[in-house]
């Protein structure tokens, strides 16, 4: 489906797909991606244009993704460094909803599994279970809620099961061995490994700690552990994978080819395909 | 704080269904440790002897309980006013900096971080942190940098680093999302001053213990000098730590009526507003607690308004919220006019130039027709506020 | 007030050879009158009872007795802050101001003129002329209202006309000057609330008794809490207010060195400062009494130079120069560039944010190196001097 | 002796004026001036220059004064306006001295009597004693000392006895009966009755208790009584005089003329006549 024929940004009309086995589609290109590791762009949505983030996140798809990490346009995102954060903003300045969005998924997931970035007060300001049906209908697989620690995930968690979408966790450098093992044993679809004590953004150096991350998040889960914060070059994605990680989330580097580029989706697509080179195991 | 913990008394995490811990996973053992701290530290002898010589010492408590002359002679009722503006900085702020900061340097943590709005809460923190010798660094939105300034310039004096965040209305959400953001990436040798009884567990539980002196103070003495409890509680709500602290120690007296004002900025029929509680609707997160919140249909936080930059917040305090929905309290809104006309009539009446969020509680008071004896929580001086007044059309 | 006076106790009009009434001969009867009502007020429980209530509720007395923790730790002896900047509108003029407005409203005097310096004791008559519903002038030096501008604006929310004199120096000397030109002009129905122990008998008396409970608090507490009585009693001396008013409780405690401490301005080796006491020579006569007072060998009057408005005043209270004489007090000088200094290391030592007035007591105190316990006189806060310290460069 | 020709003011030189008299040349003055009431002009000496203020008192003389009251330039003249304080102001700034003035006192006093008008801190800065030498020296017959109430005087009154110098008193409209009976006493030369409650400065009407308090200062004095502040047109001089005063002060009305006029002598000569003729007898 093309997007830009759709037209139809956040009229509502995502369509009903059977809400079947986002964890199993997620599963799948764990296992069948032959790289060294999962590559997984994040991609925000709405930015720079809904239509144009489409087009990224179908380029990151023709460039070698796995999964899509699908971002939701936030007016407060906490977890997020200042170059997610502004393009969060310029998103919502644009007229970013929550419909417009949903159809970027639907238009990226027909390829890939997506995977929504949204925040808690998005999940239950329409109410949970009204939110995860729309996000179902969409096409997604699975949903990451970066201010829902485990304590407070509960609800979310029985909902998407109901659903079939796979409610993604995320661990941090500081979690104790007591929060990882219930962390892990409570992960869907794969374990979003936070590298670095921090929020988004680019990083010269993986976190000193960063090894010791992944190996702990592994021994802590049976589903993926896919690393996120601060990868950017294709060199910090082969460290990811050869320290263990299962798939590597790399987004403000995306993100911020986004802004800079003047052909975001060529550009981004670009990238990309760089990182996936750098995951090649004929390397 | 109080005397009545006991170790059974569990820090809150929720009050009904409100509170919560809505904050990135980085974060959550730096949770756990804050309230194992303050569960530890407030039943320690030598924790509690310290921070109360302190407050006493240091911050000027207990603060004085006034009965207001030529107040209660225009009303015609007895109104007293609890002095918070008398208290070290000028603002209740101080109480719940001073022991945090204990509370930091207990931890063992050297870095001090905090958000303000009307700067209060950003002077108080760095006051304490030149007291204690720990690093100080202020989050403040560029607006409130410029409608504030005199308390840039203490903070800066005090030793404090202050970063001004130009985001979003740049106010006092943008602020708190920015300390936030740099406790998640600094987390491990920092502790976050948070300044109202916001945030997640144990935040809303601590802070409130902190500010609860206010009302004990203010109970035990107007006993002692009325022998009756007031009829009214009154006290302005931005995050809503004030209020809470005069609130809490009336919350079992059934007959006493809590009064919580928020900021009505051009009148809660408009979108300008800070009047998360009065307005109502769907409770929503923000800074990691479920709470009273202004919010669109979608869920994106909306930006709040008021001339006073300590209750230019779209949120408020969980258990605020708690005490809305029981009824055991009530919220009502006090618009930027009212609130400076307010601020200019008590100065005039009472000789007390009241903090501009305070002006708010006072213009709900005035406005009263009738009443028993109402206690009103005058949480700060206006000092702060006075280029904001002077820059305004005289009424 | 102390206790202490009795129908015996006469208000004195001399001090040694100092003090005395030079004004004018239309001034004479509102002198006579304002010693017969403070003669019979300080006697009238009524009175004394209205006063100590509104010390105790309006402004916040008694005040803190500090044991400033990082200071004393620096000095390696105990360092005791008095803490008059945690009074109501930020200094120990208050203390002065509502005595003397409640003698004005006993007297039957509905207007009220006061000179000021720094402005904080402009602020504290304007306040109380709020609370007893006076009308209120206030005199201030042009260069003053440039320095002080936050009072400035304080005073006139309160209500207070603010009347800038443009003559001399415009600072502290001018604007008393003015006052009493009004006062000889409206004597029948003004009272003038001057600021400190100087001007005609019975003024330096009068407030002197009025600024004495900062002393008898300070006195008392530290004893039930070292058990003892400090070894110095340190204070600035502008006029000698604050410095007189916590002297007072130790003249008798011959063990207890009393230092008073002037303003050095460039130094007093060069023509710019305000320091007397400090510099000695030939007694003089300035707005109604003999002291000290920096004057040329014809006897006129000399301006002052100092960098804090308050202490930027040629003359002092004449009870000083009589303390001096007999050697149970000692007066020393501290430069512009040492209270700055001590200003902000005061600020970033203890969280504490001194007047520039203040600041000079300090920088005496920091300069020591040797001591027993030190009671200094935090006479006011320092947050209307901003603006002044920031101006300067960073030392 | 002409002022401008000593050239000298300020030098010391005041040469030796035997002590004698000074109360009995000012009854004089009151005793034979031909008029309602005697014209005591105020000269404020310094201002605008020495030379100048010598020439205005000279011409007070030619037009008709009995009495000058020299005003001595002080730093802080509480008692007085904003007229003659301005003019003190700029008198120092000219570099007025003691000195000076005192030569100005002898340029004056061949002709008719002159009162000092010092402020106390300039006669006990020298010390009384020597600054009363100087002051008979100079042929002045009196002093007046504003800020030196009944209570303050003893000390100077006596050293002025001695040199044959008048201490003139003032007395107000708040002046109770028991302080005027004692000042009266104690009165030499003639007692200043101050007009109004205030200082210096020309006034729309004399003050409404005018007339009660000549009458007061009359019955408490042998001396005689001389009416000042606030008198400045020939209709307020006659007015006091009919009043009963034996004497009429006009101060800031002629300093006014001299700070305004070109040529401030001829000026305030003028003025003086016209005061003059206001209280003229035939008139
Ligand atoms: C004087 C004063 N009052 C009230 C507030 C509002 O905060 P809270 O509702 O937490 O008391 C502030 C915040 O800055 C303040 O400075
Ligand atoms: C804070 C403070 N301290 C001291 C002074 C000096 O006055 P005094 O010597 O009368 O205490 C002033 C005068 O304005 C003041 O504001």
């Amino acid at each position: 489906m093309s997007v830009a024929r759709a037209g139809r940004f956040g009229d509502g009309s995502e369509g009903s797909v059977s809400p079947s086995g986002g964890a199993a589609r997620i599963a799948d290109a764990f296992a069948n991606h032959g790289k060294l590791a999962a590559l997984m762009p994040y991609v925000m949505a709405g930015f720079p244009t809904l239509e144009e983030s489409a087009r990224i996140g179908q380029a990151c798809v023709r460039a070698g993704a796995d999964v899509i990490e699908l971002g939701v346009p936030y007016s407060d995102p906490l977890a997020d460094g200042p170059v997610i954060h502004e393009a969060g903003t310029r998103a919502l300045a644009a007229g970013s909803s929550i419909g417009g969005v949903l159809e970027v998924a639907r238009a990226i997931s027909a390829d890939v599994p997506v995977v929504l970035m949204c925040y808690a007060n998005m999940v239950f300001a329409p109410g949970v279970e009204s939110f995860l049906d729309r996000l179902a209908r969409s096409g997604a697989s699975g949903l990451i809620v970066p201010d829902l620690p485990y304590g407070e995930a509960p609800e979310v968690l029985g909902a998407c099961e109901q659903r079939g979408l796979a409610l993604v966790p995320l661990v941090a450098p500081t979690t104790t061995d007591q929060r990882l093992a219930a962390i892990g044993a409570q992960a869907r679809g794969f374990l979003y490994t936070v590298s670095v004590v921090g929020t988004t953004g680019e990083r010269r150096a993986l976190g000193e700690r960063f090894a010791e991350v992944v190996r702990r998040a592994k021994s802590s889960t049976d589903v993926p552990v896919a690393l996120g914060f601060g990868i950017g070059t294709p060199e910090q994605a082969a460290e990811a994978a050869a320290a263990g990680a299962d798939g590597v989330i790399v987004g403000t580097r995306l993100v911020r080819e986004a802004a800079e580029a003047e052909r975001p989706a060529e550009a981004v697509g670009a990238v990309v395909e760089a990182l996936a080179a750098g995951l090649s195991p004929a390397r | 704080m109080s005397g009545a913990e006991t170790e059974a008394d569990p820090v809150e995490h929720r009050f009904g269904s409100y509170g919560g811990q809505y904050v990135p996973e980085t974060l959550m053992p730096a949770l756990a440790e804050l309230e194992q701290a303050w569960l530890e530290a407030r039943q320690d002898p030598g924790f509690r002897a310290e921070l109360e010589t302190l407050l006493r010492d240091f911050a000027g408590r207990p603060t004085a309980l006034y009965r207001a002359r030529r107040l209660s002679e225009r009303l015609g009722r007895t109104v007293y006013l609890k002095r918070e503006d008398l208290n070290h900085t000028g603002s209740h702020k101080l109480n719940n900096a001073l022991g945090q900061a204990l509370l930091a340097k207990r931890m063992g943590k050297q870095r001090i971080i905090a958000e303000t709005g009307a700067g209060q809460h950003g002077v108080a923190t760095a006051t304490v942190c030149a007291l204690l010798g720990l690093e100080c660094v202020i989050y403040m939105g560029v607006e409130d940098t410029r409608r504030q300034r005199p308390n840039v310039q203490r903070m800066e004096l005090l030793g404090a680093s202050v970063r001004p965040v130009d985001a979003g209305a740049r106010t006092l959400k943008e602020a708190t999302s920015a300390a936030i953001r740099d406790w998640v990436t600094n987390v491990e040798g920092t502790h976050y001053v948070i300044g109202s009884v916001v945030g997640p567990a144990p935040y809303p539980a601590l802070v409130r213990d902190l500010q609860r002196v206010i009302g004990d103070e203010a109970r035990a003495e107007l006993l002692d000098r009325e022998g009756r409890l007031p009829s009214r509680v009154i006290a302005c709500v931005g995050g809503g730590s004030n209020a809470l602290g005069i609130f809490a120690a009336f919350l079992g007296d059934e007959e006493v009526e809590l009064v919580g004002v928020e900021a009505g900025g051009d009148g809660i029929d408009t979108p300008r507003h800070g009047a998360p509680l009065t307005v109502g609707g769907r409770a929503g997160i923000l800074h990691g607690a479920r709470s009273a919140v202004m919010q669109d249909e979608e869920g994106q936080i909306v930006e709040a308004h008021s001339i006073s930059a300590g209750l230019d917040y779209p949120g408020t305090g969980p258990q605020h919220a708690a005490l809305r929905d029981s009824g055991r309290a009530r919220y009502v809104a006090v618009t930027d006019s009212d609130a400076l006309a307010a601020f200019r009539e008590i100065t005039r009446l009472e000789g007390i130039i009241p903090a501009l969020e305070t002006a708010h509680a006072l213009a709900w008071v005035l406005a009263q027709p009738d009443g028993g004896i109402d206690l009103v929580c005058l949480s700060g001086r206006g000092d702060k506020d006075l280029a904001e007044v002077l820059g305004k059309e005289q009424p």
